[in-house]
């Protein structure tokens, strides 16, 4: 699998020094791996940090700017990042408002940003955590490590990142995000399975005439194996998925993902047969965001994300937001 | 007419050094092996993330290295916390350093003494990740170690034996782990389908049991 | 292969239907194949509507909103589209200031704009027209149909749609994208073919080891075939490829594109390279934009865009854009 | 004892409508045959484009069948312009379109009217396109296609033989273009690397010919 890259141990360290070149208003380190926004920490202001493995930009660090994040931490591919580096995000972003751990729910990222919760807190920092878990296609969390966190996440940061611009203290900009998580629903598509640097190839193999329904954003396969289907029965399935757990009574907030390997035209595509399922559900959608955020390398796939509405969410989304990724209205 | 069992080598600083040398070679030795295993069933970074957790784990010792066993087992656990990420970097950075300070600054401690260290470390990784016995971890190849390296200590059996014994129950932990269905970690997600695969975590924890095992038998030789 | 569609009929339909669902501040005439900014014709102001075959979004329907384009027009996939469509938008978008082509270099697109700016003229639209040809990898110009309008078509959309939002008459907005598109230059390099969805598989095939160097964005092949390079010497060889063609003796614009399949982590990193080879020819960087921009469906590879830019197009490169795909100040 | 040449069949509104039908299946037939040529020296949508064209334009016909000549050939061109895209559909519409103006509104044309017709329509194809004969286009199966049907009308041959002769003629320029280097379209940014494919504009253009033949023989038949 030919990847643009130097060599498979420099790619994240590499992508940091891109993102520095291309993005001033971010103070990039390169060596400790943390994205700051210039001129944190903001008096008074809640910092929110978040972090992962790398593999899924534009999150999370075209993510960190006005009314988001405060700092991103990125790991290794598709691996969780190291404690230091939280601790370290922490103390950069703390304006002695606190800090909000914003953590998608796998094993290695909840037990990394734990312990870096304690560093941080050893060293005077207030520091609140929210783990999310929208993933629906993980159906019994008894018997496993719990639902996983993937789009809904963009929401957290989204809302959570405007609760903490427009002043509001540790605890409820926590709530806020706490409210977010557990009003999003999110599944996922792939068509093909994505190629990781240190593997070289597909982590796993998905047959021509094949899809996975059901998939993370970490290249594992999904919960099942089906014929291929096209645009509008994929967004049957997805919907069926999101809206059958979630069971939304009010408008929602939709975000049609791309997996990073499907193009926008087909994104777009897939949107519309989206929107059509949901109106068959006699769901409306307040707002709606296509193209690639929580992505997963090369896999070519969507996912759809719905998070319930209600007035100061949907204030909060229209929050003026100014990062790399998602920026509008400043 | 079968071997007396005889007294093993001294477990100190340089000993649990010399042990950090085997495993790092042999972590390095597999990681794609490891990578491999963590592809069906994960996502294909363990191998890559053992590697560069010992490394820098053998590169820290190396620069300063610490004179007693506990010392060494800390400094590994702490090298391995800030450097690999993921689940088995917490996880295995909580065994060894927990195991370390149980071995405070003793100089030389004994087969039993390291033990009893090793099993409050692997308690340590069942507290932190809150897997149990059969649920396709890292516990299934520590477990059945720290059980066959004490029945072979209580048999009478040497170090070097004893970890024999451990790093042979510790393969067949692992090897063990393939018809199971995973609860924790990443491949719980797949349920069923995770079945058929061995762990890859017990696969590295078998890795460093046998380098343990190796340590000695080259030390009693 | 797979891809996210029903049948490849209604891919560009669909796929209109999606950005029609998710921008309400965008008209989007499905079946006319038309996109216009929500509002136009704005009073006094120069409608700037540029077009081409589907498969390279976000360009160009991404790019219509304030300060940039007042309406696109998709052709089918890598075809440019028909007369009536850019007839049809320049009436939509007129205010009697006239309107400006934007025209990508390929026959076919000069072919129908050219038809479509005699029936525009025929209904009393005042019509300019620039077409954008900035690909150094078409060496001989007098041997074939002359160099291709690739990454440049991002500058000249931007800057000349700054010009006509301040208020530039024709002449002067047209004058600016003639400016910018002379003082731009690209270079693609391609790892993967892409695949359209009337093929259904790769429009050439490119074995494990080897890449293309100097590809369109129309799953072309490129110019010459190499063995598998490294991210930092794909982008010496693009520099060296629009530094020697350009020749830039101040600061530039640039923009680091993805074709498509290429992740956004690699990109960044290419990113790195990129500023590196330029900054080892001393040449200054005065804004960076990276991302996937102009694309070619699922391909993976990046192309490096630079424009030579001067107080003016500085000034009009931060002028308030708001768009799907590029937006920032406002 | 070789035939005597015979007048061919009339050449009016039906025939051209006869031929517009022959025409669409067979580019229907080899759309994606035209398409694969359209990969390696292209953008894979020779052959959609076409049978995109031709459909449109056959339902356009039918729903209201122009009654001469001329008026089918305009009606062709105009659909072909307002469906095809690309640099085939205004192309192929300038051909049909200035050859049917060519033709004015006489309800029946001589096959020596027909060929001047279909003359000045290649001539706006290599106006609008700057193509001369050689650069690996439409042209080079077009312009052959037409010498021939004039030598043979010149010596004597009826329709049906002048356009067999035509349709043969333009199948060999066709197939000559595969060891051109292009000169215009998509093709020539290739360079030497266009050399050895077979010009899909080239091919359709024979089809298009092959089926005025076709419905010639048929109708003498
Ligand atoms: N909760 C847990 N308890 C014990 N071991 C675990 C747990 N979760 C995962 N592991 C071990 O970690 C291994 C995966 O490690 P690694 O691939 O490095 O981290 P990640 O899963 O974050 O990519 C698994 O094979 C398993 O043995
Ligand atoms: N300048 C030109 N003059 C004549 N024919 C041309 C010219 N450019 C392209 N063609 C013809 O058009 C064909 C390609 O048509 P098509 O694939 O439908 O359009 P596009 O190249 O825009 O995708 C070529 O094979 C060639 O025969
Ligand atoms: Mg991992
Ligand atoms: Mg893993
Ligand atoms: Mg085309
Ligand atoms: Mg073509």
């Amino acid at each position: 699998m030919k990847m643009l890259i130097n060599v498979p141990e420099t790619v994240v360290a590499d992508a940091l020094r891109g993102i520095a070149a291309a993005h001033p208003e971010l103070t990039v380190d390169v060596e400790h791996r943390v994205i700051v926004r210039k001129g944190a920490p903001y008096e008074g202001k809640v910092g929110l940090v978040s972090g992962g493995g790398s593999g899924h930009e534009p999150l999370h660090g075209g993510f960190v700017g006005r009314g988001m994040l405060d700092a991103a931490c990125p790991g290794e591919v598709f691996t969780s990042p190291v404690p230091d580096q939280m601790s370290r995000a922490a103390a950069a972003v703390d304006s002695g408002a606190g800090v909000l751990f914003i953590v998608k729910n796998y094993t290695g990222d909840v037990l990394n940003f734990d312990m870096a919760a304690e560093l941080a807190e050893d060293e005077g920092v207030q520091v609140a955590k929210v783990v999310v878990d929208d993933d629906v296609a993980v159906t019994d969390s008894t018997y496993t490590a719990g639902r996983r966190g993937t789009g809904a996440t963009l929401f957290v940061e989204k809302l959570a990142g405007a609760a903490a611009e427009e002043g509001a203290p540790l605890d409820r900009v926590a709530g806020v995000a706490r409210r977010v998580n557990e009003a999003s629903r999110s599944f996922g598509v792939a068509l093909t399975a994505c190629s990781t640097p240190s593997k070289g190839g597909p982590t796993f193999d998905l047959p021509e005439g094949e899809l996975e329904l059901g998939v993370g954003i970490h290249g594992e396969p999904g919960r099942e194996r089906r014929a291929m289907m096209t645009s509008g029965e994929i967004a049957d399935v997805s919907v069926e998925a999101v809206v059958e757990d979630l069971k939304p009574d009010a408008p929602v907030l939709l975000l049609v993902n791309g997996m990073g390997g499907t193009p926008l035209l087909e994104l777009y595509g897939f949107a519309a047969e989206v929107h059509r399922s949901l109106a068959e559900r006699r769901i409306s959608v307040a707002r709606t965001l296509v193209g690639n955020y929580v992505t997963s390398l090369d896999m070519a796939g969507s996912s759809v994300t719905i998070c319930q509405a209600d007035e100061e969410l949907l204030r909060l989304w229209d929050a003026p937001v100014s990062t790399p990724a998602l920026r509008w209205g400043c | 007419m079968n071997a007396l069992p005889q007294e093993g080598p001294a477990i100190d600083g340089a000993f649990l050094r010399r042990w950090l040398d085997a495993a790092t070679q042999a972590v390095d030795r597999e990681a794609d092996h490891l990578t491999e295993l963590d592809s069906p069933i994960g996502d294909a970074d363990h191998g890559a993330n053992m590697r560069r957790g010992f490394l820098a784990a053998r590169t820290a010792v190396e620069q300063e290295p610490p004179d007693t066993p506990g010392a060494v087992l800390v400094a590994v656990g702490r090298q391995l916390i800030s450097t690999v990420g993921g689940a088995s970097g917490p996880l295995y950075g909580t065994l060894l350093r927990r195991a370390g300070k149980e071995l405070g600054d003793e100089p030389v401690v004994t087969a039993a003494r390291l033990r009893d260290a090793l099993r409050a470390g692997v308690d340590g990784v069942a507290q932190l990740g809150g897997a149990a016995p059969g649920d396709k971890t890292m516990l299934d190849a520590l477990l059945p170690a720290l059980d066959a390296l004490t029945g072979a200590l209580d048999a009478g059996g040497s170090t070097a034996q004893a970890l024999a014994a451990a790093a042979t129950a510790a393969d067949e932990g692992a090897e063990a782990t393939t018809p199971l269905r995973a609860r924790k970690g990443r491949a719980s997600y797949l349920g069923e389908r995770s079945v058929g695969h061995r762990d890859p975590g017990a696969t590295s924890a078998a890795l460093l049991v046998t380098a343990l095992a190796d340590t000695a038998r080259e030390a009693s030789a």
